[in-house]
């Protein structure tokens, strides 16, 4: 899906290239999604995040129609400004802020998958260590506590931060899913890590093997 | 009509009015113009000119438009073209920026520029403009920039102001070209305290298109329609351009408006998809952004370079602020615009993609025939000129030249008396401390502030020796059953001040060796050149001097180098008072490399490789970063350049990755061989031991700056092939050591043992320390 | 026409990096006294007369604040 | 203890992104009669009593406004 100002449109396009599935880039503006089975909520900062990150994006015409298809169980995938757009749709819980030193971050980051049972995390083993890049300016989770409770007992935090915090997340989270597990928001960015030659690893590629498995049952 | 626009209308000078009062005041020494100037105006039109006119002419024959001063030298760069590299250059200087065939049907463009003034006055907001600026020039050529780099000075890491000036450019740098969505992948940073009261900021950017593709600023074809399409036009930086660029920017700091220009990076990403979508569809006859001197220059531009005549209604022109007034709207500065030539058939189509990305567009006049560029406000013709006569047929001056009366001193002082270390345990806190330093300490701090990734074809980013993109798009994965290309283009910047100021000539020759280098060091074969000329007041003659001379050095040195410089800027009056920054001539080298997966990174990382080191090391220290960290001395002469022996390295270099005989290379530049050491283990994860040949002094050997050197890591089962060729070749290669997995330290046998742990505390922790 | 402002804070129980970097460079500025500091946005609005009182709310609910983490005011 | 207000906005003649996008997105919202808006930064202070005007003013100078492009309302 492209906002104006989307960034890694392109990038997720090729991700799910790279995982075998056909990629079909949706406009903001368009309602309709045609038949695409799953969606990606690229990076970026749509309408230049002026008032909060994700903020005016989930007005656009096409988020509607990702809304009632993710209630209905179709996956959705928000990565970084995606996840902000989630969050701002209410599709998950919490906010994303500024980082709390204030700076933009842009590094390789170790995760750990703690929830290997959604639709975008099922190709991992829980527990797995991975490498992938992390970028972000307002990439710090919160909640309230009862939330993070909830999430936590609920097991619906999907990936953590290992090391240094990066950006002050609650509970170093850096992923999180809905009750069903189709829709999942992730700070770091797995489609810059599908290819050797332009990644720190290729660990990225399975959240996009993963949905393929969901859909079609298909290991890549 | 509002009361005020009906009050302003009555002050509308008008070319009616002009002709009635010829011998009218006007304030053109305030607006930078010199008496002569102003009487050569008044020939040409043959009456005085109308304020805004005065307003254009001001603005275009500025220093910073005309070149004036730069000019009679920068004709060297074309009159010196290498022979070779005349067939890659599809356009060359003078348009908004160079583009060069890299083969495939596949072109790129690229350049590099100063925002200087404005990143001291408002550090953040002025390098988020100079990284805007920079990336519509690209655009502007019809192509997709891909990367864009940043080459920065400041003055003394630890000043108060550097804490104000350095996070506010980061952030700057980082918070436009993040937004952009283009990979930040590399530049530079040095400190010096000449630089306190004026930074510098030169931003690069790179595109790339298709051959057939290629767009140039020109309204040509009468009946075409002028479209001013982006951001409306506001009050910010009126007069920027002819008043920062021609006067000292501290001498008119209090009476001038503040010149500062807030940029809309999501504007500009919008304007940027915008564009490509109508390139797209081939819907432009000309183009051109708007940058310095604003509508001025967009209009006489086109006009001049075009059928030649334009007729303009000023009053069409989407304001953001209603009271502005013409000379205003001629002049301001607003950023994120740009204007376009189309043909009446293609408007349409043109106005609907605007409207699909939401972007203002307007038509505010049509070409014609008649030669003249007229513009006309409220009814009235306020403007009626010869296009040319502003955008190429400005003052053109012979500054005087005279080297400076301490040359000589300085060259003559060759610091022979400075204590160098001898034990081992000296030459270990000697390499400790210079590791430390500002100037060689890691730069992460400012770097993880830019994002490398986005687009997904960063193939090398910052800190190896140059960034490196691959070129791909979606019509070549239609052709190549969806496999991306393998074609890469290698960017590095250099410049040294201290070097240039001990000898222009050589140091900007040793500043384009470096950036030659430093990109045949990943394996890629230099191409092109483009290059930043940061220097003080051409008024003052020693100034003019280091500027001819280095402007000499790289002319020269690009033909010797057979790569062509494709375009540039060159940035005067960066000083304070009268004290000028040293000369810092920044240069910019594209390569080439046919195979990406071929590249050749700086870590060290296999264990039991051989280190070689490539070149011959002397005695030189001059300029070099040990007598100013150590000492705080700067005297005797730079480096020798020897260029013959840098294009000998670079096909070393070059051949080494493609046969896949180098796991690991890297350049050895400021620091000399220890720093080069240092980076590549803390980038990698193996230590080395090394061998002090028998013949050398351990602290030359280790911290000379001697140029045209790289060390590379040799698996044993390459070694013999290796060493033949440079053999074969006749480059000198020592073998200095080997990589070790277990040693994790830097090992200089019979001399010192540095951990890398150690190191990398203090290489690492010097900016946080200083920046937070 | 009337001007009308609206502030949006966060919410106590959030952090604000902002805020906090703040207080803390006031030290350096030699600056006390200043016992908290909390950072929030500020929006001067240029809305018609008929605009309601339930639409500008409206408008600070969903787009101008997020009241998962926000809280707002609108003064007219 | 007192509070004070600090209200931070964009020089008028200085572009404004920020509060151009919110005017963009208000389309879409359907909210209607809203002619413009300026998105600035609101600081909410806790100082003691003994705190002067001056000082107040330094700190709004130096710290929370950049005098370049923003101009600053305190509200005791
Ligand atoms: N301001 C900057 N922006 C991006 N990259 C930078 C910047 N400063 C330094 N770098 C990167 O850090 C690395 C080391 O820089 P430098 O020591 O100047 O290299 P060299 O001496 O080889 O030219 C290079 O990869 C360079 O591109
Ligand atoms: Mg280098």
């Amino acid at each position: 899906m492209t906002f104006p100002g989307s960034l890694d449109d392109r990038d997720a396009l090729r991700a799910v290239r790279l995982a075998g599935a056909e990629p079909v880039p949706l406009w903001h503006g368009e309602k309709w999604l045609s038949d695409v089975v799953a969606v990606v909520l690229p990076g970026g900062f749509s309408y230049g995040d002026y008032l909060r990150a994700g903020a005016i994006a989930r007005f656009s015409p096409a988020m509607q129609s990702v809304i009632d298809g993710a209630k209905n169980g179709m996956p959705v995938l928000g990565i970084c400004n995606g996840f902000q757009v989630l969050c701002e749709a209410h599709l998950l819980p919490g906010a994303l802020i500024r980082n709390d030193h204030r700076k933009f971050v842009c590094r390789d980051q170790r995760l750990r998958i703690e929830n290997a049972e959604t639709a975008w995390t099922n190709q991992y083993e829980a527990g797995q260590e991975i490498v992938v890049p992390l970028k972000n300016g307002e990439g710090g989770y919160v909640a309230d506590p009862a939330t993070l409770d909830a999430l936590e007992a609920d097991g619906r935090v999907v990936a953590r931060y290992l090391g240094d915090n990066p950006n002050g997340s609650y509970r170093a989270i850096a992923g999180i899913t809905n009750e069903a597990g189709n829709v999942v928001g992730l700070m770091p960015h797995p489609e810059h890590a599908v290819e050797e030659l332009t990644g720190p690893s290729t660990d990225g590629l399975a959240f996009f093997t993963s949905v393929l498995q969901k859909l079609v049952g298909i290991p890549a | 009509m509002t009361p005020s626009s009906a009050a302003q209308r009555s002050l509308i000078d008008t070319v009616k009015a002009a002709k009635k009062s010829s011998d009218a005041q006007q304030p053109y020494r305030e607006l930078g113009l010199a008496d002569n100037e102003y009487a050569r105006i008044k020939e040409i039109l043959g009456r005085r000119p109308t304020s805004s006119e005065l307003a254009m002419y001001s603005v275009m024959w500025s220093e910073h438009c005309s070149y004036k001063s730069s000019k009679v030298h920068l004709k060297q760069f074309g009159d010196k073209v290498p022979v070779e590299a005349k067939d890659i250059l599809l356009v060359g200087m003078g348009e908004n920026a160079g583009v060069v065939d890299i083969g495939d049907g596949w072109a790129v463009t690229f350049k590099i520029e100063s925002h200087n003034h404005p990143s001291y006055v408002e550090p953040h907001q002025g390098a988020a403009t100079g990284v805007g600026g920079i990336v519509r020039d690209i655009l502007t050529m019809g192509a997709r920039p891909v990367a864009v780099m940043d080459s920065l000075r400041f003055g003394p890491a630890n000043a108060p102001d550097t804490a104000r000036v350095l996070p506010g450019v980061v952030s700057g740098v980082g918070g436009y070209g993040n937004c952009l969505g283009l990979p930040n992948i590399g530049g530079e940073v040095a400190f010096d305290s000449t630089y306190l009261g004026n930074p510098l900021v030169n931003a690069l950017c790179v595109g790339v298109l298709r051959t057939d593709e290629i767009k140039l600023a020109k309204a040509d074809g009468p009946g075409s329609k002028v479209v001013l399409f982006g951001a409306r036009t506001g009050g910010d930086g009126i007069g920027g351009a002819s008043v920062l660029a021609s006067a000292s920017f501290e001498a008119q700091g209090k009476t001038k408006r503040p010149a500062v220009q807030v940029g809309d990076p999501f504007a500009e990403k919008v304007l940027i998809e915008c564009c490509l979508e109508i390139f797209a569809a081939d819907l432009v006859t000309g183009i051109q952004d708007l940058g310095a001197a604003g509508l001025s220059c967009a209009t006489t531009e086109l006009a001049a370079a075009g059928t030649g005549g334009m007729a303009v209604d000023l009053d069409l022109a989407p304001l953001r602020d209603e009271t502005l007034v013409p000379e205003e709207i001629l002049m301001s500065e607003s950023q994120e615009r740009m204007m376009a030539v189309v043909t009446p058939k293609n408007l349409s189509a043109f106005m609907a993609i605007c409207e699909k990305w939401d972007v203002t567009a307007t038509v505010i006049g049509e070409v014609n025939d008649s030669g003249r560029l007229t513009m006309r406000w409220h009814g009235e013709k306020i403007v009626d000129v010869p296009p040319r006569t502003l955008a190429h047929e400005g003052p053109v001056y012979q500054r005087p030249i005279r080297r400076p009366y301490d040359q000589d001193a300085l060259n003559g002082d060759h610091g022979n008396g400075l204590p160098r270390p001898k034990t081992g345990e000296k030459l270990r806190s000697t390499a400790l401390k210079l590791i430390a330093s500002p100037n060689l300490a890691d730069k992460s701090w400012i770097t993880d502030q830019y994002d490398r990734y986005v687009l997904g074809n960063t193939v090398l980013a910052q800190p190896e020796d140059a960034g490196m993109v691959r070129v791909t798009d979606e019509r070549w994965r239609a052709e190549h059953d969806g496999e991306d290309s393998t074609l890469g283009l290698a960017l590095a910047t250099d410049g040294n001040g201290r070097y240039t100021r001990l000898d222009p000539y050589a140091g900007a020759q040793l500043a384009l060796a470096e950036a030659y280098r430093n990109v045949a060091t990943t394996g890629a074969r230099p191409l092109a050149v483009t290059n930043c000329l940061n220097f003080g007041s051409p008024e003052d003659p020693a100034v003019m001097w280091q500027f001819s001379e280095a402007v000499r050095g790289i002319a020269d040195g690009c033909q010797q180098l057979g790569i062509p410089v494709t375009g540039g800027n060159v940035s005067f009056y960066n000083q304070t008072g009268t004290s000028p920054i040293l000369p810092t001539p920044v240069l910019g080298v594209l390569g080439l490399i046919d195979d990406v997966t071929r590249r050749t990174p700086m870590a060290f990382d296999q264990d039991g490789h051989q280190l070689y080191l490539l070149g011959d090391t002397r005695d030189e220290f001059g300029g070099s970063e040990w007598a100013y960290v150590m000492h705080g001395f700067l005297g005797g002469k730079p480096p020798a350049v020897d260029l013959d022996r840098e294009k000998l390295l670079a096909d070393v270099l070059i051949n080494a990755s493609r046969d896949g005989l180098v796991d690991a290379a890297h350049d050895l530049s400021d620091g000399g061989l220890f720093v080069a050491l240092a980076e590549s283990c803390l980038r990698g994860t193996t230590g080395v031991r090394v061998i002090v040949p028998d013949d050398v002094d351990p602290f030359v050997f280790l911290f000379s700056e001697s140029a045209g050197r790289a060390i590379v890591a040799v698996p044993r089962t390459e070694e013999v092939r290796f060493t033949d060729m440079c053999t074969a070749r006749r480059l000198p290669a020592t073998r200095i050591g080997v990589l070790d997995v277990l040693e994790s330290a830097i090992e200089v046998q019979g001399q010192f043992r540095l951990p890398l742990a150690e190191l990398r505390t203090a290489w690492a922790s010097t900016l946080p320390d200083l920046f937070g | 026409m009337a001007r009308v402002v609206v502030d949006v804070v966060m919410k106590p129980e959030i952090l604000d990096p902002q805020g906090q970097a703040i207080l803390g460079a006031l030290g350096r500025l030699g600056i006390e006294g200043v016992r908290g500091v909390r950072q929030g946005k500020h929006f001067e609005l240029d809305v018609d007369e008929s605009v309601s009182e339930e639409t500008l709310h409206r408008l600070a609910d969903t787009l101008l604040a997020n009241p998962v983490i926000e809280d707002f005011s609108i003064h007219r």
